[in-house]
């Protein structure tokens, strides 16, 4: 073996690599073959998924699929897959690798367009009578399709920020005041004796706590 | 289970264990070497552990468990203390049947064993990964009382691994048409994040060793991608598949979530970098400071995804005036860096905080500098001043100024 | 008790956990976070672990238990793997019971608390400690089969803890007369050992952190000595006393042990310095080699209680002919540099060997030359270069040449 | 408290610091009140240190104590006690603080002198009638007190060392031969099967061991 050929690993054979390679891109590289409906979704997303999400995608006991559309520059934005998602292949994307949460990639490809097709619907993004296929998905326009862009000062090591604060060392501010603060009371009924959580050593009590023997 | 540490004052040394007398370890033999092939912390640091913040997920297995800087020293997070933060639990993976496999816009796809990857070229590097999310509690208002809670998504080790550029080399990747990878994770959650192909062939690595040993499975166990200075979600764990393209893929983690939405209600994508930051950690929330005219020395940490830091400065008067710390060596490219300065505490109230600025010249912003560029819906990237109020007795608390 | 890992050819993986298939851990939930709040490794790395020589030692409470790093990646230990040695076993101390006495030729004698030397200014580095003995197995000729064996009483980490001059300064320590310290511990055997003042105003700690938490029981919590680039037995765990004199104070632990018996019959006394030395980690006795014509990194370490390294050569011939190795940055002074170099393993018998020179120039000798000035007898401060050879089958064993 | 002055630790009484002040130096300084001869210490010998060290301290189960005088320089240098300490000082110092190995600093300061005095009579070092005290111990002439020497290379960081190689890159040899190796079959008897001691991933099988499921 020459100096780069380290004769490691093994050649992937296109079946292998079908097996795993379930990404999908925005322009819908990467989706397989298959169909499903509004309707199909309904009874698949009822079976397995209202129980955390809500029949209607609302629940908010783990997150919220549906709603907030237009709340985004509100000052309370909700953000769901109708409000916030810019491509509804990525939809199919996670929820075939992801979901049902406690056995995540169970689905078939027919499986995962209807449940992909039902939760759109849910937003409205869809009528009630989309079948969400290869052709169709790319093609649907979700609302947030033009809410992202990028920023290149988050993007590259040497980028320029977006805050610019200053090495000031001396007479900063002419006042400082506190703005805001734990309610008091919160600390002991959230999280019990916080002094638990620190090295006695060095919570800084002259008196160090005891500790019990083992 | 150990019951609790007691509490200040709880206490009264037994005058027999204490100088003139001996303590029993004085005299009685010890344990015999080797009772713990390997090793594990003494019982009387049985406080110094992960904690998770109670109500801030629903469910245990997409949820985090938070690094206890209050107690840590240095720059180096000891491997059982490492922030832990899954989307679908932490997997247990049985590493001789793990695979790894790269394709896409190469010449030649193929499958690695942890047998394969333990004999490429392997480089070791001293790197934080700090999650986005971290310190976004503090957004609006303080929420949690300790520097667990607000900065604990941060931790650095010495990782071990093969430079994914030269794994890119191995499958022969397509340098003109490739401009990004995936990478993607063999837990239940199938974790996805797009890497600009600058980065992969930067300082981006395969790491499967931890401070010396294996990742631990909180850390990916038997490999995972380490991006440096980007946010931690980019550092996909138990890492199954590259994937070489020429387009970003959106994935859910990219677009629903660790991306920043902006007062105007748009959102900004791929937000990779964790900027230059800050942090005491000690005084911090919760702790109490008794010794009225004492000695405190300030230390926290400093980290930045640009680089190196350059410089911090602290305050205790809540950045009216501020002066320099002095820096640990040696101080490493996006790595932790520990500072220190000297305080007396004369007993009335104060407001501490610290500033650091990176090797571009960037300074970290106070909270009001970053709300108004970003609002308060962002949550991630809040890489804002922190301030802790010493009370007239000593407590100390999370506040904003 | 979990089963030992098997062993090569008896694993035949299941194709139902391989692509294009999906393993359980890509589809089940996984441990929710938070499981261990202090985390433990991978249980299928349960051979990574401190082993005692069998046969070495009659009695497990003066003995050693070694780091294996045959299996070790960069140059920080996990604290778990730190190697041990004891001389009373291992004392288990309350540290608040725990007080360190400075006293002797100094101003105002005191007694401090484990609180007392956290609020000290603190600073933190990463340093190796080797015991004296380490490698002195292989003296006469080789004894042990691997690199555990031969070269595990060495271990790196960042350590935190408070200056000894800082301590020196707050006792008032009489400049002028000083010229030595005591140190003892708080175990059973009581351990002293003279610190000359030059080092203990230079470098020495009184350290209490390893990696980021307190000291481990076997590194000596909750606080110890760490005199960097000096014989292990320097420093001295569960420190309980510091004594400023003028004189050496002869210990046992420096007189009848730690001193070197020369050819003559005399013996030298106050070696305190661990001179340069490096070992090739990776490929070590009792590995295989079995890809004829496959690549192989030679992996090691170096490092020096002078300083810095400044440069290893590696040779596959067994000294006849050398090239120069990479170092891992960051070099650090008296700690664990990481070194490699590419080698392809052409299937014949292999000689391999690592020589290393330190910041002085001074350059790592072969055994051959040790022995000639020391004799055979010392058997202390064995940096002679190792030899590993590979066979015909490749099998990989212990040899001097 | 000022920049220095820290305000921590306590002041440490005579008294705290007779307590553990424990050590003594070579020319006898730290001995404390008392006595013992090696009648006495015959008796103290036999009832704690016998079961280890031998009667007559030649046991070498653990450490032999007595013997080997005048060996050090021949091709089997015992080293003891008697052939290879320089001051009888230390020998207390160390009886004090360490033994009897399980239970140690229990002796009075008699009876470390009286050990004492017995143990440096196994060697011949002091005559039976000998009685140690702070006067007479530090004057007992060892036989290896000249014995020891300092080598200031291996005392300063910048010290001259005693090996001098050299750099060589090429043909620094004629000749390279195996002068030592380990037995055939020792490894495996004194070990067991040593590849357990690797990790398994590493251990350069091409086929990966197995582990058993937990
Ligand atoms: C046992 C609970 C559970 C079940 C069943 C479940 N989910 Fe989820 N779902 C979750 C949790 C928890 C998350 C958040 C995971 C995370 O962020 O790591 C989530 C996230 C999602 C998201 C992403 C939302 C966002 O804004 O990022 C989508 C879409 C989704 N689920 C769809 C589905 C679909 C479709 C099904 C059924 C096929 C399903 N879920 C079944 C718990 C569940
Ligand atoms: C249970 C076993 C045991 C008993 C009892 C015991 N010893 Fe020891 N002794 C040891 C061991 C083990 C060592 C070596 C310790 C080490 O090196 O860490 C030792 C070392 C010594 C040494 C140092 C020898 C050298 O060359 O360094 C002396 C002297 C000694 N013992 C004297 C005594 C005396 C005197 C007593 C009784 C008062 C005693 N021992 C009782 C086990 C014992
Ligand atoms: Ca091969
Ligand atoms: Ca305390
Ligand atoms: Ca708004
Ligand atoms: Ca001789
Ligand atoms: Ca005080
Ligand atoms: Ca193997
Ligand atoms: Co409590
Ligand atoms: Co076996």
């Amino acid at each position: 073996a020459s100096a780069s050929n380290y004769g490691l690993g093994t050649a992937a054979t296109p079946q292998q690599i079908a097996g795993w390679n379930i990404d999908v891109r925005p322009d819908g590289q990467g989706l397989p073959r298959g169909q499903g409906s509004v309707a199909q979704g309904e009874k698949i997303f009822d079976a397995n998924c209202a129980v955390c999400h809500g029949t209607f995608g609302d629940s908010n006991k783990y997150m919220v699929l549906a709603g907030g559309v237009g709340s985004l520059k509100t000052n309370a934005p909700l953000s769901t897959v109708g409000s916030r998602l810019n491509y509804a292949t990525t939809l199919f994307d996670y929820v075939n690798r992801a979901m049902p949460f406690p056995h995540s990639k169970s689905l078939t490809a027919d499986e995962v367009y209807a449940v992909t097709a039902y939760v759109l619907n849910l937003s409205d993004i869809v009528p009630g009578n989309f079948v969400a296929n290869r052709e169709t998905l790319p093609q649907v326009k979700m609302p947030n399709r033009d809410g992202f862009y990028e920023f290149p000062g988050l993007m590259h090591v040497h980028g320029k920020s977006d805050t610019h604060n200053t090495t000031c060392m001396r007479d900063c501010a002419k006042e400082v005041k506190i703005t805001g603060s734990i309610p008091e009371g919160f600390v002991a009924s959230m999280y019990g004796d916080i002094r638990d959580n620190f090295r006695g050593l060095a919570s800084m009590n002259e008196a160090a706590p005891p500790a019990d023997e083992t | 289970a150990l019951p609790a540490l007691a509490h200040a004052g709880e206490y009264v040394p037994d005058p027999k264990y204490l100088p003139p007398n001996l303590a029993p370890w004085s005299q009685d033999l010890g344990k015999p070497v080797g009772s713990d092939p390997y090793g594990l912390p003494s019982p009387f640091e049985r406080s110094n552990i992960r904690r998770s913040s109670p109500g801030l997920t629903t469910t245990t297995q997409s949820s985090v468990a938070f690094s206890p800087l209050q107690n840590q020293f240095g720059i180096i997070t000891p491997n059982g203390l490492h922030f832990e933060r899954n989307h679908n639990g932490r997997a247990d993976i049985n590493p001789y049947d793990h695979r790894l496999m790269v394709h896409g816009l190469v010449r030649e796809a193929k499958i690695y064993t942890m047998e394969d990857l333990l004999r490429f070229p392997s480089v070791s590097r001293i790197h934080f990964i700090e999650c986005g999310a971290n310190t976004g509690m503090n957004w609006a208002t303080p929420a949690v009382p300790t520097v667990q809670y607000t900065h604990g998504m941060l931790s650095c080790s010495e990782w071990t691994g093969v430079p994914l550029s030269t794994l890119l080399d191995d499958v022969g990747f397509d340098r003109k048409r490739a401009k990004f990878i995936l990478a993607e994770g063999a837990d239940g959650s199938g974790l996805t994040r797009t890497i600009p192909i600058e980065f992969a062939l930067d300082d981006v690595l395969v790491a499967y060793g931890q401070n010396g040993e294996m990742l631990r499975r909180e850390q990916g166990y038997p490999v995972r991608l380490l991006v440096p200075g980007v946010q931690g979600v980019s550092n996909v764990k138990w890492l199954r598949r590259i994937k070489v393209g020429d387009q970003p893929w959106n994935t859910r983690e990219e677009s629903l979530q660790y991306s920043d939405l902006m007062p105007d209600g748009r959102t900004r994508q791929y937000t990779w970098i964790q900027e230059a930051k800050s942090v005491i950690t000690s005084p911090s929330g919760e702790q109490q400071l008794l010794d009225k005219g004492g000695y405190y020395q300030i230390r926290g940490l400093a980290w930045s995804g640009r680089g190196r830091i350059k410089r911090v400065d602290i305050s205790t008067d809540g950045g009216r005036n501020w002066r320099q710390a002095e820096l640990q060596g040696p101080v490493l490219t996006k790595a932790l860096t520990r500072f220190c300065a000297d305080w007396h505490w004369d007993g009335s109230p104060a407001l501490l905080q610290s500033r650091c600025v990176d090797e571009t010249g960037y300074v970290q912003p106070a909270m009001a500098q970053l709300r108004e560029v970003r609002g308060t819906h962002s949550p991630y990237h809040n890489n804002g001043i922190q301030t802790w109020q010493v009370d007239t007795e000593g407590k100390v608390h999370n506040v904003q100024v």
